[in-house]
């Protein structure tokens, strides 16, 4: 319910852009690359170690979110040039979102839980 | 209003992308780990599409195409070709994230209130970062393929490293120039392309094939770090967290690798491992003893207890169906089986897991080192297919030996060792392995596969009714 | 070497002032507590049983990181109430990290290691 | 400039809190925790003063001072006292935090852009968390330090859990209009503080005195949430991670005490638990075995495994050093002494931990529950000590108990069992406990300190030889 006034508030898109590149969004972000990093240590020194191959392709695809950046470029207005370097990014990017996730799945799919049967 | 909308898929994708990798640590969870990222994917991809401004679907539609058209097929490979597939894919995201931050460079020539100091400095760490890790991946790709144009070998030349350092360090220069002066100097940023795309064939080319996974992991983390430098530029905080992520994870996993063959990264990056094996290959004095199928098919029905080392060999012969039938015959006849699985055995990191798994063994009997070392000396039986270096007693004494320190699984303290290979060459460490030489073990010479299908032949034949 | 130009570029304060309180610095500031509660909810869970009780008090001490709001608010120059509020929010912060850290570190100290003689 | 130095203090603030909980996971780096946090705090509160604009030099040192001249000695409380202090800090926190957003609110009164929908909207919940938790703190501490003033008993009376809620309720709502008119409704402020300070106390009198612990833990996050809202606030991303790590500390350790004593969140908040305890002290019909200390002596004399578990009798009684030199004792002739310790056993996570530690009982000697329960059917003999729930196997079977189901330490399947405590009276549960008139149950009454004390004097007494 809280959410209502906080849109209305927002003079948003112009906010954002003033907001872009100062210094403050500078350091926010370090924070944001801090606390990440900390999680990313904290979690995949508890992978178990039967998985570390899957865990290799899986962050893989975790590292295709340059899609995102890839997006922006190629979806944009731009010069043909710039929007074709845009859609190879995009393409490169897509291939391993597709191709990380089906193959780490295929392999933890393998992993037969002690009791015998597959894992559903 | 699309701001939050954005803001919002951006941070429940952020959230999904971090219980991914926490779901991981049990092979219970771990599918529902992959869902999550698939989600968290998603997210992220449909809330950039919110983003105003974005006009050429056509080409999206088109270049989301072209990646599923090639995405699908390469995850089809052979879980041998997992490495090779891997650094190819790592190549794509260097690929993705150098182009990225070309375009927005030359996009802001003409807006260049927009490169502040620091969006030039995190453009240009992504450029760098990026491009060699694109060719850098392909080279590493095409070495564990065995490509013939690529030599396996390290290859040294005088000075290299420092030539090697030299050439970054002139890129690095280069870009601090760019950051105060990002329009007047633009010229210089080919330059800075130029050099990082060779840089990263320069720093695989003295590597040898066999150090190639601890590289892969390596060059995981500088795609992480490329997407991080692209969350910098485009000011967006999903990037950054998916790239810390994915960054810290490469970086856990090469150290593993070298702690688990005891080396340094500077070893591996710098040390020119693989050159050893030249040396090796020198004509045994020494003989070991052979021993047959039948022989060692009785051997294994008396047991009790045996303990399965797979290496490298067993991956390269494929042999893990047949592995699988020797564990039932076993197992059938009240034989209490065990694998014992060396963290680097293989080529990369829990590499006899997945095979192991692919056939069907429940991941139970899949027994870590440090788990599997103190039952030996109760172990009749330790059953070596195509492992060498993961067994070699020379890491625990002998202070010459390259691999000497790297924790090993204790294979010579069994009653009796059976080691399956084709021949007496030395593994990936390229150095005799004494284990062979002692006087409980045997050696069973062919090609894995086959040794072991003779195997289960064996027990079959025999009615494995008492 | 690369902070000089990083300072240079930066009109700081006036770009930090620009940036307060817009739409993306609030969504920073949850993405910035969704990656910190992960970590401590992480970190927590693997804090040894042996030192729960030490754990409250250290919390205890870390939540009085209000302090830095107190400061900010009894040290600008403001109509006398509001830096009276200022002060005792301060002095009530300040209380809870003097005796919260000390109290955690005498409790430590009485952990003796298995060896036998005290912890340095 | 300052900005910049500012941010980095705050980032490597923020790095080092992190750090400072990450350490407390072994007691060997634990106290690197501290002071990581401390020099954390330092980072922090320097950084603060290089604000632009801070001018009132004599104020702030003055409060450095008297917050100074208050927690020293707040930091000599005897370890009993530990809950209490702690949550009287956690009222000082919540306080903090309740005058920060008052002051930022009327502040902005004047300027209102500032106030902008989150910003509104933060200050309401900071407001509202830091003066409920400070009321309800300050009620929580007068109940563990069992002030005659405050009712010990949970008081209840009809729909009291409706009028909590909805205060809370009209709290909320008052802020929620504040979020959309900032400065026309701005006399509702003090409204919301009114009803926050009363929901407070409210919010603590049903609850019963031995469940304190668990909602200081609960206080404790709620701290946290207000330092995070009051980040939101001032827009300080150091606020908010420290808060957050706090918040989730607190969660976590309450949700433990909960799953130790197999009680739902809801439960201990609207369970009025403590009255109970109304219904026991019901007088016993059967009757429990005496023990005399020369006896208990002796028995012990001839264990060779003891087991002791210590309770919250343990803690009132003061009991430790005693506890030590008994230990001493039976460590002397050779027999393996070893401490049950129940998550929840005394009245806080760790009690006991502490409490032995200084008395110097080096902590592998601590075995928690899950492990030392396996070896229970091999102990000769089991010493409670002033512990009562803990050990109560009705927690096993029977289903109608309050605690059934609360996982307890098996001393029932001992070999012998000897129990010290003053009387048959019940303990925080208010139920009686069947341990205590089994077979091979015996009980010495009295306070633990004596007689753990006379036990000691008969072993000494002994020549101890043999
Ligand atoms: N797993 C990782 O992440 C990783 C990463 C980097 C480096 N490494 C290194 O890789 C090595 C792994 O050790 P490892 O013992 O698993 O492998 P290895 O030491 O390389 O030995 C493999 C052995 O398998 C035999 N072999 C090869 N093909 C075979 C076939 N078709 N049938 C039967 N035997 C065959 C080879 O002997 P023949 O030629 O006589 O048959 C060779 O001696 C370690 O040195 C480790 O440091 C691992
Ligand atoms: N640890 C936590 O975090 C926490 C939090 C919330 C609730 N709790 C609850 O607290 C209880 C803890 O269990 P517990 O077994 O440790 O304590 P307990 O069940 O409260 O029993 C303590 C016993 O010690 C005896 N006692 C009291 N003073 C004594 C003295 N001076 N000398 C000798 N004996 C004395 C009392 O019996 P007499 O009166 O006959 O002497 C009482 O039966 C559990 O029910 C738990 O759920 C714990």
């Amino acid at each position: 319910m809280l959410c209502a006034p906080l849109l209305l508030a927002a003079t948003a898109s112009e906010a954002a852009a003033a907001h872009d590149g100062s210094p403050a969004a500078f350091t926010a972000l370090l924070f944001v690359f801090l606390l990440a990093t900390f999680i990313g240590l904290g979690v995949v020194t508890r992978v178990s170690r039967l998985l570390h191959t899957p865990l290799m392709s899986l962050t893989n695809a975790i590292s295709a979110i340059a899609v995102v950046g890839s997006i922006v470029i190629a979806g944009q207005d731009h010069p043909p040039v710039i929007t074709l370097l845009g859609a190879i990014a995009l393409a490169a990017s897509m291939t391993n979102i597709v191709s990380g996730f089906l193959i780490t799945d295929r392999m933890l799919r393998m992993f037969k839980k002690p009791g015998g049967e597959k894992r559903p | 209003m699309s701001f939050w909308l954005i803001e919002a898929a951006y941070l429940v994708a952020s959230a999904l992308f971090v219980l991914s990798l926490h779901w991981m640590n049990d092979p219970k969870t771990a599918r529902k780990g992959v869902l999550a990222g698939v989600v968290a994917m998603t997210l992220a991809v449909l809330g950039t599409f919110l983003n105003p401004g974005i006009v050429n679907w056509g080409w999206i539609a088109g270049a989301l195409a072209v990646g599923f058209l090639i995405g699908v097929p390469l995850s089809w490979v052979p879980l041998t070709a997992v490495p090779q597939r891997t650094a190819v894919s790592h190549a794509f995201g260097g690929l993705a994230a150098g182009l990225v931050g070309t375009a927005k460079f030359y996009l802001w020539q003409d807006a260049p209130e927009n490169l502040t100091a620091f969006r030039t400095f995190a453009i240009v760490a992504e450029v760098i970062l990026g491009f060699l890790t694109f060719t850098g991946s392909l080279m590493a790709a095409g070495k564990l393929q065995e490509l013939k144009w690529i030599p396996q070998r390290p290859v040294t030349y005088p000075l290299q490293n420092l030539t090697n350092i030299g050439l970054l360090g002139v890129a690095v220069a280069c870009g601090i120039a760019l950051v105060f002066q990002p329009v007047a100097l633009a010229y210089l940023f080919p330059v800075i392309v130029a050099l990082a795309l060779a840089f990263g064939v320069l720093l695989i080319i003295p590597i040898g094939g066999a150090d190639m996974p601890t590289v892969i992991s390596l060059l995981n983390s500088y795609a992480g770090l490329s997407a991080v430098a692209m969350g910098f530029v485009l000011d967006n905080k999903l990037l950054v967290i998916a790239g810390a992520l994915d960054g810290s994870s490469g970086l856990i996993l090469s150290i593993i690798m070298c702690r688990a063959m005891n080396r340094s990264f500077a070893n591996v990056l710098f040390g020119a491992f693989g050159q050893v094996q030249q040396k090796a290959g020198v004509a045994e004095t020494r003989t070991a003893k052979r021993e047959t199928p039948e022989g060692a098919a009785q051997v294994l029905e008396m047991a009790s207890q045996v303990v399965i080392v797979p290496g490298y060999g067993m991956a390269v012969a494929q042999a893990q169906q047949r592995v699988r039938e020797l564990y039932d015959e076993l197992t059938r006849r009240k034989i209490e089986v065990k694998f014992a699985i060396h963290p680097v055995a293989g080529r990369m990191p829990g590499h006899m897991n997945v095979l192991l798994a692919e056939a069907d063994i429940p991941y139970d009997k899949l027994i870590e080192m440090d788990d599997i070392n103190p039952e030996m000396p109760q172990t009749d039986v330790v059953l070596v297919i195509g492992a060498n270096d993961v067994v070699n007693p020379a890491a625990r004494h002998d202070k010459t030996s390259p691999i000497y320190g790297m924790p090993i699984i204790d294979a010579d303290k069994a009653r009796m060792c059976l080691a399956i290979k084709r021949s007496m060459n030395p593994g990936f460490a390229g150095i005799e392995n004494e284990l062979y030489f002692a006087d409980r073990s045997y050696m069973l010479f062919g090609d894995a596969k086959a040794v072991v299908g003779d195997l289960v032949k064996q027990l079959q034949g025999s009615s494995g009714m008492h």
